[in-house]
C-alpha cells in the first residue's frame, strides 16, 4: 500500500488531507461523524489574542458552484481557546492528526502575541497566519495584499512563535508568487495556498448584499481553477512547502493540487455539501496510488509538465 | 441553423457505455449533410448547489420521519423533484429541542406556514407525555397554503385544541395567529412556544412578554452546516444587546452571536433579539 | 448524527407550493425531539455543466435524426439519464459535408468507434445518390464495444460493402480498419472518408497519401460553441506547417488554425496537422 | 413600457445588453439565430494590428460553473478587418445596435495604431480596449495590472482615436478601483469590468495542464460574485460609467450588475450554453421593469444600498 505520508517541513502528516480553518470549527464541530483519525491533519478557527464578535448575519450565501462568506472572524479569543479547545485538540494529536492553529489579528503585535501565548502548548504542531481575511473590516486582508506588511507580520510571529508558521496567502493580488517569496523570506515554514477570493451577491429585489457586511469570501469548486493556477506559480516560486486549497471536492481534485505542487491540501466548503469529504478523499487517493503502483505519494508533488 | 428543441425518441443502451439517442425534430432533420453535427446541450444551464438545506422534522412514526417544505427556491424546488425510492444523504437529527411545561402549564403552540412543523413535532411530543392540556394556534396566508395544517389535520382533524387561522378568513380565524390566541385568550399558567416568521416571532414574544408568559421559539436562520462549524447560523444573544455596560463589559464578545444551530434553533424567546434586520422573511 | 440515507417514502404536491416529504431511515428517526431538524441534500454535489457538447448526425429519417454516443464524461454521462419525451436544447445542424466522390470512384468508408456515425451518413447519402460503389470499415476495440456498428447493422446486416473490425478479433477482421482496407486492397478510382480517433485518422491519411487516394477526414476537436464564435476548436493547418519559407510567408498567421466548426468538421487530409500534441483521445 | 435606453458617454444604446468580446467573433457568428438587432451592443473579438496566430489547442476547458479560455488573440488584423468585418459591422449600426472594437496589441504603438486604422470607420461606435487578456505570453496582461502601464496605453489610444475608449479591466489585481480611477484620469470614456480571472486545470493522468498554454481565463457563473464584488468598486470610484459582466446568464443576473453600478452589461459564456440569452435578458428586463413601474432602465444603476 502507498505510503501517504508527508512533510511539511519539521512537520509530518500521515496523510495529505487536512480541513480548513474556519470550516470544521476547533474541533468537535467535525461533522456527519466524520472520524478525525482518518484525517491528516486539522487547521482551527481563527484565533485572535482577545474574542472577536463577528458580522452581523445573513454571513453566507451561495453562489454558481461556490459560496460567499463573512464570518467576521467570531472567535473566543486566546484565553478561552487554551482553556476551552485545547483538550479536544490534545485528543486529535494522539489520533495522530496534524493540528495547525489558524491566527488573526488587526496588528502585528496581535499576530505575535497569539504566538507568544501558544508557546509550550504541545497540542499544536504549527501556527497557520492568516493574512488573507477579506471579511473583516481593518487589518487581515491589508497585510495580505502587500508583501512588506506580509513579511512584517510572518516574522514578528516567528519570532513570539516556538512552532513552525505557516502562511495563508490571499488570492486577491496580482502576484501571488512574490507574496510567498516574502513571506519565505521572512521565515515562513509553509505556505497555505488560497484563501477567498473577495466577491458580492446581492438581493435584486431588496437591492442590497445578501451579506450584512456588504461582501465576503467566495470558496468552493468555483474558485478551483484560480487555486490551482496559484498553487502552481508559488510551489514554483518558492522551496517551502505549500499547502494547496480551494473547491476540492474529490480525491481527484486532491490530487490535482498535488500534482501543481501542493505537498499537502486542505479541504473546506465540501465539508458542508458533504461531511465525510475529506476521509472520501483519503481513500480515493489511496486507490488512486495503489492502481498506478505509487510508493509514496510525496512523489507526485509538483510533477506537472507545464 | 437556429436553436431547436429535439424530442428524444429513444435512448437506447447498447452496452459497453454505448448509447443510442433518437430525436424528432423537424427543424433539424430537413437539411443534414453527411458530417454535419449538432451541439446538444446535455442540461439546461442552472445554479449548482453546494450547501445542504435545513428543515424541521414535523413527525416520527416508527422509522419514518416526515418534513413539510415549501418550494422557494433553487434546493426546495429541487427537493419536489425527489422519486419515491430516492437515496437522500440528510444528517441529523441536529439542534435543541423544546423544554416541555409543567404538568400545570397550558402548553400554546404558534406556527406561521411552514414554520408549523415543529409546533406538530411538539403536540405529538406533549401527547405521548400524556400533557394534553395544550393549544395550537396556526396560520397561513389563505386556503392556498392549507397545506401547512397537514399535520395538525391529519391527527386532531376536528379538535377543539387547534384553531387554524388565515390573514384572508378564508379558513378559520381571521387574522394572525397571535391574534387568534389572543381571541381564546390566556387564563392560568401558561407556557408559549412558536415558529414562523420572523415578524411573527417577536408579536409572540411581545405577547409572551406582556402576559409574562414564559415563551421558546425555533428560529430559522441562514445555515451552512447545521453543526456547529462554519458559525453562519447566528442570532444575536439580547444580554448583549440590551444588558447595561456593566453586564456588557462581563461578556464576552464572542458571545454577541448565538449559533442557531447548536445553541438553537430553539430559544427562550426573551434570549434573543428577534430582528434581522429584515434579511429574513 | 452520522450522515445517512433516508429514502423518500413520498413527495406530495399539497397546493400553493407546499409540499409533503416522507423518509424511511431508522437512524435519525431513532431519537428526535421535537424542534429538532435535519439537514437534507437536495441534490449530489456535482459539477455543473455550462457547455453543450458536438455528436455527429447518424441518420435522419423522416423528422427523425439519431446520434450515437459513448457516455465518456460529464455531458455525455448525463445524456444516458434523458428520458423518453424531453425537450432537449440543440443547435445545428453545423458545420459542412463530406464531398461526393466522381461517379467512377469507390467511397471507401473508414470508421473508429463513435466516429463510425459520419459514415453512416454518408454511407445513407452515397445510397440516396445513387452511388453503391462504396465500402465502410469500422471498427471497435472488442465485443464490447459492437453497438458502434448499429448504424450499419441495422440497415446492411449482411452486406458484403461494410467490413467490420475488432482490435481483439472478437468480431469480423482482427486489427485496426487501416489494415481491414489494406487486407481487401485498394483497387481502381478510390476516395477514402474517415472518422475517428486522431491516430487512426493519421493512419488513413499516411496511407491515402501512399497510394494517391484523395482522402478526407472529420475531425472532433473541442468546441466551445460549435458556430465560429469562440475560436477554440482550432486545428493547424498543413500548408503553414509544412510550406516553405515564402508559401508561410504569403499566408497570414491568422490562418494557421483553422476553425474545425466552421471550416470543418470535414477536411482534406492533407490540408491539415492530424496531430494535437496527444490532447485528444 | 419601459425606456430601456442607456447612455455609455456619448454613446446612445438602445438597451443595456451587448455581447462580450471574443464570444460571438466579428458578428456574422452570432450564432442559433439569435436576432442581432434585438442586442443593445455588440463587441468584436480583439482585433491587433496585424493578425495573430492564438495558441495551439487546446483553448478551452470546462470547469465547475465556469470555463477557462486560452485562444490567445487569434485574429485577422486590421487590414483585413476593415475589408472583410466592417461591412458586417455596418449592418448592427442600420440595425441601430452599438458596435465596439476589441482593441489588443503588444506595445503602447501598437494599441495606438489600431486605434488610428479605425479612425473614420463609420460603422464603429467605440473602442474598447483590452489590457486584461491572460491569455498571450506578452503584453496584455502588464498593461492591466499596472496603473501607469494602463493609464498610458489609455492615454495612446485616446490620442490615436476619434471615437470614445472603453477600457477593459483585468480582474487579476488587488485593488481595481486604482486601476479604473488611473485609466479614468488618462481618458477612458467608460470601463467595462471585468475580463477573465487567471486559471487552470490539468489532466491527472497525463499530469499536464488542459490547456497547451498552461493556463488561461476562468469566466461564465463561477465569477460572478467576484465580477459584481468589482462592478460595485470601480462604480463607487469612477464617474465614467461601467459596463459590467461575468457570468451572466439572466436578465436578474444583469439587473443586479445594474443596481451595483452598471450602466450596460455584457454577456460572454452564457452565449454558448444558450445563444438566445442576450435576447432573453432583454424580454427579461422589460418585464421586470414593467412589473415595477419603473420609467426608465438607467433609474436602477448604482441604487445598491450598501
Ligand atoms: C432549523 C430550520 C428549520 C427549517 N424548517 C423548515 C421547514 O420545516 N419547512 C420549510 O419549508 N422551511 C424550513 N426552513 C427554511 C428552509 O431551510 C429554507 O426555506 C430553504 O433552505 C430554502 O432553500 P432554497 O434553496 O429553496 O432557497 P434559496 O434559493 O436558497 O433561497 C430562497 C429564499 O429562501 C430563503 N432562505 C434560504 N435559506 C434559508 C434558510 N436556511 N433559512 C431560512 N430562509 C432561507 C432565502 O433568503 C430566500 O429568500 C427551516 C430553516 C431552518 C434554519
Ligand atoms: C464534430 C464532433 C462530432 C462528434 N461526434 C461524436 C459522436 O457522434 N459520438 C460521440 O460519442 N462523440 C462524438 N464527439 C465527441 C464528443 O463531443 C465528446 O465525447 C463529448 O463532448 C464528451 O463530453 P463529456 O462531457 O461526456 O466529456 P468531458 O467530461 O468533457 O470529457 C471527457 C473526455 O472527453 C474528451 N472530450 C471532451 N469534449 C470533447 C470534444 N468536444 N471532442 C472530443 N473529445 C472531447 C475529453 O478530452 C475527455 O478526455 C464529437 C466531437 C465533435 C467535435
Ligand atoms: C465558512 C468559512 C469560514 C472560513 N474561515 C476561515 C478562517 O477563520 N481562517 C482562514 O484562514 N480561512 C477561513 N476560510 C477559508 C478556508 O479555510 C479556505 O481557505 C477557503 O474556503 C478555500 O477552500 P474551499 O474552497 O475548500 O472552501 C473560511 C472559509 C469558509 C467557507
Ligand atoms: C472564449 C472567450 C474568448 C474571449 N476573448 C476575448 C477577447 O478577445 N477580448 C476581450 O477583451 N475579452 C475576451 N473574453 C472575455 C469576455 O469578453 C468576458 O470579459 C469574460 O468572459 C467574462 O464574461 P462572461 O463570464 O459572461 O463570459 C473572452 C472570453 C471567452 C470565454
Ligand atoms: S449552520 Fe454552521 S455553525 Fe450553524
Ligand atoms: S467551436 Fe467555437 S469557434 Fe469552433
Amino acid at each position: 500500500m502507498t505510503d501517504l505520508s508527508v512533510r511539511i517541513g519539521d512537520v509530518v502528516a500521515k496523510n495529505p488531507v487536512m480541513l480548513a480553518s474556519g470550516t470544521a470549527g476547533y474541533g468537535p464541530e467535525l461533522s456527519g461523524g466524520l472520524d478525525m483519525s482518518r484525517l491528516g491533519g486539522f487547521v482551527t478557527k481563527g484565533i485572535a489574542v482577545h474574542p472577536w464578535e463577528g458580522n452581523a448575519p445573513p454571513r453566507i450565501a451561495e453562489t454558481p458552484g461556490g459560496m460567499l462568506n463573512a464570518i467576521g472572524l467570531q472567535n473566543v479569543g486566546l484565553e478561552a481557546f487554551l482553556e476551552d479547545k485545547v483538550p479536544y485538540l490534545n485528543r486529535m494529536r494522539t489520533a495522530d492528526t496534524v493540528v495547525a492553529v489558524n491566527v488573526i489579528g488587526k496588528t502585528v503585535q496581535e499576530y505575535h502575541d497569539v504566538a507568544k501565548g501558544l508557546r509550550g502548548c504541545d497540542a499544536i504542531d504549527a501556527l497557520e497566519l492568516n493574512i488573507s481575511c477579506p471579511n473583516i473590516k481593518e487589518g487581515g486582508i491589508a497585510f495580505g495584499t502587500d508583501c512588506v506588511a506580509a513579511a512584517e507580520v510572518t516574522a514578528a510571529t516567528v519570532e513570539g512563535s516556538d512552532k513552525p508558521v505557516w502562511v495563508k496567502l490571499s488570492p486577491n493580488v496580482a502576484d501571488i508568487a512574490s507574496m510567498g517569496v516574502a513571506v519565505e523570506e521572512a521565515g515562513a515554514a509553509a505556505l497555505s495556498v488560497i484563501n477567498t477570493l473577495l466577491g458580492m451577491a446581492i438581493d435584486l429585489e431588496k437591492r442590497r448584499p445578501l451579506l450584512s457586511l456588504g461582501w465576503g469570501g467566495l470558496s468552493g469548486p468555483a474558485i478551483k481553477p484560480v487555486a490551482l493556477r496559484m498553487t502552481w506559480q508559488v510551489s514554483q516560486a518558492c522551496s517551502i512547502p505549500v499547502l494547496g486549497m480551494g473547491g476540492i471536492r474529490s480525491a481527484k481534485d486532491a490530487l490535482e493540487f498535488m500534482v501543481c505542487g501542493a505537498t499537502a491540501v486542505q479541504i473546506g466548503t465540501a465539508n458542508f455539501a458533504n461531511p465525510n469529504t475529506a476521509a472520501e478523499v483519503v481513500d480515493g487517493m489511496t486507490t488512486w496510488c495503489d492502481e498506478r503502483g505509487i510508493e509514496r505519494i510525496s512523489e507526485i508533488v509538483g510533477t506537472l509538465n507545464a | 441553423m437556429p436553436d431547436s428543441r429535439s424530442t428524444v425518441l429513444e435512448n437506447r443502451d447498447l452496452g459497453g457505455g454505448v448509447w443510442l439517442l433518437r430525436f424528432r425534430d423537424p427543424t433539424i432533420a430537413d437539411d443534414v449533410g453527411p458530417g454535419q453535427f449538432v451541439m446538444i446541450a446535455c442540461s439546461p444551464p442552472y445554479e449548482p448547489l453546494l450547501l445542504r438545506r435545513p428543515f424541521s422534522i414535523q413527525r416520527v412514526e416508527g422509522d419514518v420521519y416526515e418534513v413539510l417544505y415549501r418550494d422557494v427556491g433553487k434546493g426546495t424546488h429541487r427537493m419536489t423533484k425527489m422519486q419515491v425510492g430516492d437515496e437522500v444523504q440528510v444528517l441529523g437529527p441536529l439542534g435543541n429541542s423544546f423544554t416541555m411545561p409543567r404538568p400545570d402549564e397550558t402548553a400554546v403552540l404558534l406556527g406561521g406556514g411552514v414554520g408549523i412543523p415543529p409546533m406538530v413535532a411538539l403536540a405529538d411530543a406533549l401527547e405521548a407525555a400524556g400533557h394534553t392540556r395544550w393549544a395550537a394556534y396556526v396560520g397561513v396566508s389563505g386556503i392556498v397554503d392549507e397545506g401547512c395544517f397537514v399535520g395538525f389535520d391529519e391527527r386532531w382533524p376536528n379538535d377543539d385544541r387547534v384553531r387554524r387561522a388565515t390573514m384572508d378568513g378564508s379558513i378559520g380565524f381571521e387574522g394572525h395567529v397571535v391574534a387568534a390566541w389572543l381571541d381564546r385568550g390566556i387564563t392560568g399558567p401558561t407556557r408559549a412556544y412558536a415558529c414562523g416568521p420572523m415578524v411573527m416571532l417577536r408579536a409572540v414574544a411581545d405577547t409572551a412578554g406582556t402576559h409574562d408568559v414564559p415563551c421558546e421559539v425555533s428560529v430559522e436562520t441562514m445555515m451552512g452546516c447545521g453543526v456547529g462549524a462554519c458559525m453562519s447560523c447566528v442570532i444575536e444573544n439580547r444580554a448583549y444587546r440590551d444588558g447595561d455596560e456593566a453586564a456588557r463589559k462581563s461578556m464576552s464578545p464572542y458571545d454577541r452571536w448565538l449559533l442557531a444551530c447548536r445553541k438553537g434553533p430553539v430559544f427562550p424567546s426573551d434570549r434573543i433579539v428577534l430582528d434581522d434586520g429584515g434579511f429574513l422573511h
